[in-house]
This record gives C-alpha cells, structure tokens and sequence, in this order.
C-alpha cells in the first residue's frame, strides 16, 4: 500500500500545472481568448482527454486522469459541452463503423458541430429503457422514420446534431428494439420545445419528432442493440457527474468566501456552527477523494473499478448540494436578490440560483434513488 | 383546550381559499409578476374590500379586530397561493409597527389608510454588517433642531417601490452593535434623500436596497420610545416570523399533497412511483415534518397571543424548526418530482424557493437554533440520582 | 382556538399534585411502601384509569388523562407491569362475556394475577398475523389443543397467565382464523425458555406449547375474530409507547446531569455543541407535546384521534432513543464500565443498558418503518 | 499509487482470519469472557507464537518489524473476531508509549517480554475532570529524592488488572491544565501505593480504575522527555485511534455484511425481508458508510506512516467519521434485526456495543469534530469572485 504518485506521475503533475500556467486565458479572456486555448491544447495533445490513442488520445493513465482532474479543477477552464466528446464520441470509437468514425469524430473534436442527447422520454426517466420513441425502417431499407419526444434536451435549441435512442421493436424485454440513431435537428419535423427552468431560464428541452427520415447509414451498429451501446456511454456520464476534484476546491473557494460575511464585526468563517458545517463536508470530501482514488486503483489493477466506484456518483452529487446549501446559507438575504449583481457579498449573487440548478443532480444520470438499489442488487447481492 | 376554529376564523379561511383559487393560479401569477408593478392593484382594492388588510388591527382603529391566530389563518391560506401583493410588508411588518409602536398621530395618520388599501407602507432594519442581528445598526439618525437626519443603507426592504412610507430602524446614540440606542423612524418615502434601486426577489415578489442620504424628519416621525427601539423591532420580528412560518406551513401541505398526487400518475418500471417503498416513507416524513411544524406554529401563536413570557422562546424554536423541515420538504419534493420539480410548469419549485426565502429571513435556522439554545431554560441541578433508568 | 385549561381541568391538575405529594412513596420506600401506594391509589379510584367506569374507572375525559401523564411522569411511579391492566383489561372489557369479566378482571384490578403476552412468533413479527401457533377444537367441543411458540414474551418466565393469539384455520385471508385465548402459564406442556439481551439480562422469553390443553371457556369473544379484538389492544399498546411526557421529563433530567460532568473547570452543559443537541431534541419535544395535544383534541372533539396522532409512536420512540443517546454521550467513558456504580458522574451508571434496552423502541408495537407505511396508507392515501 | 496488499501483509490477513474462524465463535467467547481472567492465555501464547505481538516493534528490538499499515490490517481482522485478549492495551497503547518514548533501558527490559508475552502493559491517561482532554492531568508526580512520588487517580484503564506494568501520564510542573508539565513514567503494577478497582466492561473486555497512592519511581522510569509528555501522550491516542478505527471499520463489514444475509432470510408479509426497498436502500447506505471510514482510514494511517504534517487532522477527521458512521451502521443494522439485534444470540449486537465503546475512547465524534474544525486549513482569501458560479 502506497499513495505516493511515482516519479513519472509527479512530472506529470508538474507538466500540466506549467502547461495551464502558460497556456490558460483566466478572468475575462476566459471568452475572448477561448480559440487560443482550444488550439494549445490541440498542439500539446490534450484536446481529447478521454478519447483513445487511435483517434488522437493521449493515452493518459487513470492516474494521469486523476491528475488532470485534480489540478485542473483547480482553475475555471472555457467550458466544453460535453455531449460530442465526453458521450457521443466513445460511443462511436467503440461501436461506428470506419466510415462513421471518419465522418463524425473529426467535427466533434474540433468543436465543429454541437451534439444533444436524445434519452429521456416524458414516460422513461429513471426507467429510461422503457422510452417509446419510434423508428420504423421504410420498406427500401434506406430510411427510418421518427415519431415521438425526447425531454430534457440540454442545448437542444442550439444543438446541430442529436444523438437519440429510439424503439425499433417492441417485442421481447424493454432492453431489446432499442437502436442508436444520429441525425440533423435541422431534419424536417424536429421541432423544439423549450422548457423554462425556476426562474426562467432556458437550457433544457422537450422535442417533439414527426415523421423524421433518417438514414440508414446513421444507425450505430445493429438494429435493436441501443441500449447495450448507451449503457457504457452512461457510466461516462455518471463519472463526469460525481465532480469530486471540483467540490474540494468549491469548498476552498467557500472558506474564502465566507471570510468576505460580516457578521458584526467578525465574519462568517468564525461562526462555530458554520465552521463545523464546512468541517464535516470537508471530512466527508476527505474520504470520498480517496474512495475515488481506491477506484481508479483498482481500475490500474485489474482494468474494472471496484465496488466503491458506485458510491462516487450518489455522494458525489450530494456533496456538491451540500456545497451550495451552505454557499445559500453564507449568502443570508443577499442570496434572495433575483440575479443580484450590486448588493451585499458579491458572491451571493447567483447564490439561490445555484442551489436551484444543482437540484438535478441527485437526478439526471441514474438519479440516488436508483444508484442505491444498484449498490443493493450489484454490491450487496439482493 | 380547543384547537377549533371559530366561526368567524372558518369564514375567513373560506374566503381566502376562493380568493385564490379564483385568482391563483400558477400562469396568471406569473404574468402578474412580470408586470411592471409585480402585483395586482385590483386584487389590493379586493383584499381591501374583504377587511384583509384591517385584519390585525382594532376596531376603534378602523380595522377588523383580529388577533394573531386570525393572522395565522390568514397568512397559511395566502401561503398556499403565493400571493404577490404586498400584504406582508404593510399589514403584517408595518402593521406590528404601528400597532405596538404608533402614537396616536401615527396611527391616525396611516391606519386608516392601510386598512383601505390606499396607503401602503414596510419597514427597513435590515444591514449588511448585521447579518441577522437586530441591534447592529449602522444607519444613524443624528439630532437636527427639531428634528433627526437619517444617514444609511438598508437591505432587502419589502416592496418598498411600491411603499408609501418607510419605518426605518437607525442608531440615535450608543456604539454601532449597543441594545440602546436604537429608535424607529417613520419616513415617507418621498422625502427628499430616500433613493431606492428595485429589484424582484428569486420567489418573484419585489424588495429594494433603500439608500438614506441625510433624510430629514421631525420629532413626531419617532415611533415608539427614542433609544429603546430594539424592543419594538424584537416585536415586529416575533410578529412578522409567526406570519412567515404560517405561511411556510400552508406552503408545505401543499408540497407534500401535490408530490403524492405527482408520483401517484407517475410511472417507472411497471409501478407508479408512490408504490416504491423508499418513496412512500419519504412522503410520511414530509407529512410529520409538516404536522410537526403546525404544531410548534400553533403553540407559538398560541402563546404569543396569550402574552406569555415563554413566546419568544416558542418563536425562535418555530423559525428554526420551519427552515429545517422546509429545507427537508422542499428537497423531497422536488427530488421526487425529478426533472419536473425544478421547471416553471409546476408550482412545488414555487414554494420550494418561498420556503428557502423565508428561512432567509430574520435570520436562517442556524441562528434561530442558536438563540433558542441561549434561551433554553436550564434547571437547577438537584443533585438527585434517578432512582429508575429512564423508560 | 386555545390552549388554556378550564377551571374544572386546573382544580383537577391540582387535585393530582396533591394526592401524589400525599401519597407517593419516594426515594427507597417506592419498593418497601408500594402496597399502602396501590391502595391509596384504588382507594381515591385511580387504580385502574384506563378502565370503563362500568368496571371501576375513573371516567376521565382525554384531557383529565393527559393531566395525569404530565403530572405524574414528573415522578418516578412504583411500576405496574401493563399487560393485564392495560393490554388485557380494554378486551375483556369489550370483548368478553359476563361470566368471563368477573373472573379475571378483580384479580387484574388489584394485581393478584400475573398476566403476559402470547403474540409474536419468530415468523411473525411485524407481520403479526402471519402466526402460525395452533389451536385445534377437541372433538368433543370443551378443549382447545395448543401447539407452537410465542417469542419476545416479556415477563413470561414468571407470570401466572398469559393471553394468546393462536390460529384456528388457515382458511381465508391470514387476519381471519385468528382466535385469542387465555390460559394458565402452569398449564402442562407449556415450556419458558429465557431469551438473554445485550449484557446478560433475562426479561423476555421463548414459550413453547405442546399439547396445552385450553379450555373453550377461555376464548375470548368468537372463533377466529382474535385478530380484530387484538387490533385495538395494540393502539393502547402504541399510545403507552410514545411516553412523551416521560421524555420531556428525561431530558430536563438530563440538563440537570450534564451539570454534573466537569470538562476542565467547565460542564458538559456549558459546551457549545451538546447544549445545542439539547435544544435540538428540546424542540422536537415541544413540537411532539402539542401535536399530542392536537390528537387529544381531536378525540374530544369528534371521538377519534385525527391524523396526527400516527406520529406520535414513531417520533416519540425516536426521542426516548435520542435523549439515551445523548445519555450516554454524556457518560463518555464512565458509560462502559458494566454495571458501573462506582465511577464517574454517578447517573453513567446504566448508561450504555438503557441505550441498549432502548433500542427495541422502534421496533415493537409496530415498527417504525410499518408506522410509516401506515401514514402513507391511511393518512396520504397510498 | 497502489492499494494492494503486500504478500507479507496477505500471510498476516489470512493467519489472523484463521485463528479467529477457529477459536472466535460467539458462544467460546461468551464462556472466555465469563472466566476470571476474561480471557485465554492460550490465545496470548499464540499470539505470540505467530509473531503478532512483535508486530509493530522493530527488528532489532525483537519484533516483527512492522508498520502502520501491518498494524492496521491485523487491527481490521482481530476487529471482525471481537478478540478479549490484551493486544490493544499491551502491543498498541504500551507498545507506541515505548517506541516514541522509550529509553533504551525502558525498552530492554519490556520490548521483549511483550513480544514474547511474558510482560503485559498498558497506559492510563484519562482522568474524570479532563473528559476527553489529554492536558488536562490532576494526578501528581512530586519530585522525591532522586525519584518522583506519584498520587492520582486513572479512569478505565484497559486490562490493568493483567498488566505488569502501568505507563501512567502525571503532572510534574505547571498548572492541572498546562500542556507543559506532563510526564510519562513506568510504573511496575506491584509498587506499593497502586490499587485498582477492576470490572469488566460492557464490550466484554476489563479495565480498572487506578490509584496511585505516594507511589515511588526513579528517575530512571521517566518516559520520554520530562515535562514534555503531552506530545508523546498524543502521539501515542494517533496511534491507539488509527487501531481502534481499523478494528471498528473491521466490525462494520460484518454489521451490514450479516444484517444483509439475516434480513434475504426472513420473511414478512409474504416478501424476504432484503426485498423491502427501504432496507435495500438503508444497507446501501450502510455500505457506503462502511467504505468511506475505510478510505479514511487508508488515508489517515497512510499519511501517518509516511510522517506527513497532515497525518494528525485526517486522525481527527477518522475518528469523528467511524463515531458518526458506526453509530449509524451499528442501529441500522439493529433496526433491521428486528428483536434479534439486542440479544446474546447474534453477534451483530456485539458489534453495535464494540462500535459504541470506541466511539467514547480518547473522545466521541463531536470531540474529534471540534479537534478537526480547530486545525482546518482556511485559505487566505484571495477576494477574486469566480468567473463562473460552482458547477
């Protein structure tokens, strides 16, 4: 047992602090000079973190990705929607054709064409197999055509291409007819749907797909074999979403803030109760970054992560709620300003926002209820 | 003991639920919160019309004659609609000004109009350095002739756009944080130095920053006693916390009934979603936490309005308790409803956030937990062993 | 609405302060004076308050009742085992025949019988009504023949009877069938076998029957209805359960004793953090109290209690089970000593017991998760 | 990076399962800890035949030569056995009070009698006044002569009723709660003026309280540093707690490991109970739990091993997280047991009082949380504002 990086590891390290001290556009420059980042990555081999060698990847180790997460996180990095790279794109390494793969990563890699996701359904949320959307083969074989909706839709309003599950058989268990469908929302009969979130805002949609032709030569791998392509493509997902790395520093981050809280003439930071608050979230982070390391060792070890891999989602999405309920709570009546921007700790502003927005997360991406009988069924065997 | 109501309190309770059942419903709220003005005149003009607005106030005031358990079932109706009008700040807050505080002149001056509707006013306390302490005051009313001169910022003031006058809290001597030394002021909005920058709040009603650039008033515009402030402010806050948390009960009945009837129609893997376990017992919990809040609401008000000493205690336990549970209904709420608790189409995100507003207000649980643990009665130790285990 | 009590309710509370002042035996001579206490007590009719008037109870109204709790729990009460007063004698009272009443109940009254319970089984616990303990009809109609077991049988090593849910058919739905019978614990073919709790101790009992012989006079009511006459004796069980105002005692009594553990030149009373989780379990306590209160009127008002009163089980077991784990926090070290009488802040002693013994609180008399699936059925119309 | 065990450390594992799977059955332990000695000094002979008692001394001191992490993985299994001979008093209390503070005398004489087993020791630090503070040290060493005489009273001292020697925590200078002013001195259980009230505890294990009446020592049996105790005194709880929590996270697999495997085989209402998706949904979190204590648990001993600075706050932050977790494992798996978790029968309710117990040594959770809020890092603020909120 050991838990000192190697020599290789800590140049790692090094490498990519001295790489994002030079080449990462901080405070506004964030959007003006969001290009030149893209391109330094590119140059250095970075761009595609998570893709393989033989599409470009840089091959990393877990534990190089657990050092890119660390330090990184670190840093607020020009954000990239993470449909095309993060969950279409190993899809496509692992199931596309050559010819699919020649088509569609070179776009997704360079930022080229902004992809959504076609998965839940208003009847298929947590029972996301059992979605009714249909795609009917035409009788030349040379087209399927759409009907039905798709909900929660991020993006879906500016998004160019949409990957989409849909139901080509309706036979056998609700696993099977299920096919992995790409296509053009400028396509005829895509229509999108906005749905406006607590406070009015607009990320999410529902759309709604009348008779839309698709190409045949659109289909990842076979008919009727969706579910097993997206079921990966949804481990990548939950990873991404446990954000552990960036809870430690959000928590750094709201120690500092809550020094800016006047209370009287001390300030937050010396509240004992809320210093306590800070401390057991703190503890918990302590155990649940280890938890992760744990994983990622048993996942060098024996190429699968452990049993505590599926702790990482369902506490990981907590801590972050965590985070933001005590961030409202630092916040006190400044967080109730609707988009504050001028009163009281600065950092309040957006503060209820936050919290309302980080509701989802126990939610989407196999919400807690269900990761829960999944550590029930997989790790404890009932 | 008698937890009936009365027949005037059920025909009150009536004709606010067809008010805003009438009135309420969730796409004419929204469309009424993003007029200009944020609010309805005419439903101002109607609560006028129905004595809502004279309701805490005497009869030889011009008003209703309610006590604070007509106030309770008030504001838990009203709750339930997440009205928009200013009823809080000017019958509630600026209300239990004037009635604890008024003079005669004051109270003639303004009582009558609240009552009709055609005056509204709110009070100002609350500072930036304060966080949630009432006796830190910064904003100072210094001695002018006559009069005083108010210099000073206040946070968060409800609905002070719309306000006719403002009841200001400012340090007339003593350090800045000193029990003494603090007077209300009554100030009209319009007097020269008062500058306002306006915004809406997260849960779509309105408050302002209220800026006091050396506002001069008169002596007269002194409410209650000059330098022993604190008491009427201590006063307005057990009045206004009672009013909130009625409120923030009415708001999660509904949470917890309108997430049952959700995750009845729902289904997920064959069953509706009230028929998994975990979520049913969850619901039960959100159903004792809100009994349990009604309880600790009623005997606050209760109390209260019987004078008793132990009110204040009572208060600041209900507060606390109400933030906590609201936190933990509104939670399971919107986590029950999934994606769907967090849109605007349905109205539990609405009370969610009221519900994390008001545990803002006045202080946060945190603080309420804290002060009732200073207030916590600690007998004398008697020295005596039990002479059984406990149970 | 209003929460004050009438004059006749506060002449009664007086009335109640004064006959304890009177009349209870304190400190030692609870045990050496506990006769003189049970005929004071029978003498001023008080001995059997849960009792029907017609059999010799007081005749309180709901209110007069919850005077009494709150006065009386403020003492330490010489303990009367509640099987046959308060968990037997609400049946015979309804349930029995005349003959049948005069029998048992005098004995019940003043004690002379010793009564306990033949309910759960070691299939049937929480789902009491899948028991299995069988009793068949002789073929000349005078006997029934018992056989099976009882488990968790309190007391049942040294009562003289017990009364016993036994099965008749199998027949329909397994609530019918039931059929409740009394019979003597010297009865042959009755076997007591100790269960022994955490630490040693031996209150509850295995009783095995073989062949016990039970004559047809000592079926209450009708055969195979034992289940509905048992549903209502399970609701005074739960009501005793809650024990609310035992708690609000316990915890002003624990307030007392955290003034006895010295931390330094300080008490545990005065740190930060433990009076906080006093105040947080003071609270609740308050809350419970009224919601109480608002069951208690209810029954007044319209004869049954109202919703509320399903919390009261579940949250008062809950609150015993937090002021004994406040108890022996407060303990600390001095709560391990087994038996300890001689160390520390002398109420430790006992400590770590009493949190144990606690426990089954919320397990008994309907356990807490049951209780909340009974809300979510009766109270939310799932 | 790696988590894997070494092959030494898997022989170790495996040997220490073995022995408790042959002699750790809950009906031979009851009878052990029913005799006089409360446990068997056949076991200890074992022990040391297997090398376990020289586990964490050095090899050249006679030992094994092991470190944190070997101490950590015997701690783990003979947590699982429930074990009631002296290992924690004698190899982990005296055995860091020798190695940190040992004079090479005080080592000859003891190191190898523990490690053979022919010596016992153990430590007694607490004191009814200090709670869960080790400055906090009343009992009195006066300087006598060339010697020191000791007078005081130590609160639960584990297995000082087979313990040959009593390292015992006095105060030779300074004020009862000065941290400086401590030493630690070897006092032999036979010196005249020791007495000890013994009983067993409620884990099943002995400890006593002890008094030192004018009891003499040379100055010879100082340990450590005169008046430099307290650092010595902590680094011997670091130690004690690292073992005590790798016991309790060996308790925890089991708690819910057979509260799974009781619960698939019982039924109610016509269902297993493991099919009731409320305790599906509390075994998970029971594991979870159980895993995050672990991984604090590497973490801590980890970093201890490896002598970094942060190694006594993550210490703080175990032991506060196994209190915190244990409890809650500890009752959920009673809960689930239904009656059957409080009775002699099982051993899941050995477990839930061992967990308990732990929780009340060298401070509970809310002590341990308060040590860890103390120490927290909190960042200078740099005053910037994120550019974009969190997440």
């Amino acid at each position: 047992m050991d838990i000192s990086l190697n020599k290789e590891d800590l140049a790692f390290e090094k490498e990519v602090e001295d790489f994002l001290a030079e080449h990462l556009p901080r405070g506004h420059e964030m959007w003006t000079k969001r290009a030149e980042w893209f391109a330094a990555l590119k140059e250095k081999g970075w761009d595609v973190i998570n893709w393989s060698k033989e599409f470009g990847g840089p091959d990393w180790s877990p534990t190089q990705h657990y050092i890119w997460d660390k330090v990184s996180c670190r840093e607020v990095l020009p954000p990239v929607m993470p449909f095309g790279q993060v969950m279409l794109a190993p899809v496509l390494m692992k199931y596309a054709n050559k010819e699919q793969q020649e088509r569609f990563l070179p776009d997704i890699r360079d930022n080229k064409v902004m992809w959504c996701q076609g998965y839940s359904e208003p009847g298929a949320g947590s029972d996301l197999a059992s979605l009714k959307c249909k795609a009917e083969l035409t009788d030349d074989g040379k087209h399927y055509i759409i009907n039905g909706t798709k909900i929660w839709t991020t993006m879906g309003h500016v998004a160019n291409w949409i990957f989409c599950l849909t139901r080509t058989s309706s036979d056998g268990p609700k696993q099977e007819g299920i096919t992995f469908l790409l296509f053009d929302m400028k396509s005829p009969g895509v229509e999108v749907k906005p749905i406006y979130t607590l406070g009015g805002s607009h990320h999410v949609n529902q759309v709604f797909f009348t008779d839309v032709k698709v190409p045949v030569e659109n289909r990842i791998g076979d008919e009727g074999k969706g579910w097993t392509y997206a079921k990966g493509l949804l481990q990548h997902e939950r990873k991404g979403i446990a954000g552990i790395s960036r809870s430690v520093y959000a928590l750094e981050k709201l120690k500092e803030k809550a020094q800016r809280v006047p209370v009287g003439d001390s300030r937050l930071i010396d509240d004992a109760g809320f210093k306590k608050k800070i401390a057991v979230a703190e503890i918990e982070l302590l155990a649940l970054e280890f938890t992760e390391l744990r994983s990622l060792a048993d996942m060098v070890n024996s190429g699968s992560p452990g049993s505590q891999s599926s702790i990482l989602k369902l506490k990981g999405t907590e801590m972050q709620q965590t985070i933001h309920e005590l961030t409202l709570e630092a916040g006190g009546i400044y967080a109730t300003p609707w988009g504050n921007k001028k009163f009281g700790p600065k950092f309040s502003k957006g503060g209820m926002e936050m919290y309302l927005n980080g509701r989802p997360a126990t939610i989407y991406g196999g919400c807690s209820e269900v990761q829960k009988d999944v550590i029930a069924k997989r790790v404890l065997g009932l | 003991m008698d937890f009936n109501l009365s027949e005037e309190q059920t025909l009150l309770k009536d004709s606010v639920e067809k008010f805003i059942s009438a009135n309420y419903d969730l796409n004419d709220r929204r469309k009424l919160a993003q007029t200009s003005l944020g609010y309805s005149e005419d439903f101002w003009k109607q609560y006028a019309d129905l004595g809502w607005l004279g309701l805490p106030f005497s009869e030889s005031e011009g008003g209703f004659g309610g006590d604070l358990i007509d106030t309770m079932i008030m504001m838990e109706q009203l709750g339930k609609g997440l009205i928009l009008e200013p009823y809080y700040a000017s019958v509630i807050l600026a209300g239990a000004a004037l009635r604890n505080g008024g003079t005669a002149e004051q109270k003639d001056k303004l009582i009558g109009g609240i009552v009709s509707g055609e005056i509204k006013a709110t009070v100002a306390y609350a500072e930036e350095q304060a966080r949630f302490n009432l006796n830190d005051v910064a904003t100072t009313a210094e001695k002018s002739g006559d009069g005083y001169v108010i210099s000073g910022t206040k946070s968060v003031v409800a609905n002070a756009e719309t306000a006719d006058f403002i009841i200001v809290a400012a340090r007339t001597s003593g350090d800045r944080a000193d029990a003494k030394g603090i007077t209300l002021f009554l100030v009209d909005t319009k007097s020269e130095g008062v500058s306002l920058a306006n915004y809406p709040t997260v849960d779509a009603l309105r408050a302002s920053e209220v800026t006091f650039a050396n506002v001069q008033v008169s002596a007269s515009d002194v409410m209650g006693e000059l330098d022993n402030g604190l008491g009427l402010l201590e006063e307005i806050r057990d009045e206004a916390i009672l009013a909130l948390c009625a409120e923030a009960v009415g708001g999660m009945d509904l949470l917890y009934q309108d997430t049952v009837e959700y995750c009845k129609q729902r289904e997920q893997f064959g069953h509706a979603l009230s028929d998994f376990q975990t979520l049913k017992h969850r619901f039960s919990e959100m159903f004792i936490e809100a009994e349990q809040c009604r309880s600790l609401l009623y005997r606050a008000t209760l109390e209260k309005n019987n004078g008793s000493s132990e009110a204040r205690k009572l208060i600041h336990a209900l507060k606390y308790k109400v933030g906590k549970a609201g936190r933990f209904i509104g939670q399971g709420a919107v986590q029950s409803h999934g994606g769907m608790g967090v849109t605007e189409e349905l109205r539990i995100g609405h009370y969610f956030i009221r519900l994390a507003v008001i545990d803002s207000m006045f202080g946060n649980f945190d603080y309420h937990l804290d002060q009732y643990t200073e207030l916590m009665t600690i007998p004398e130790d008697k020295g005596e062993e039990d002479s059984m285990p406990f149970m």
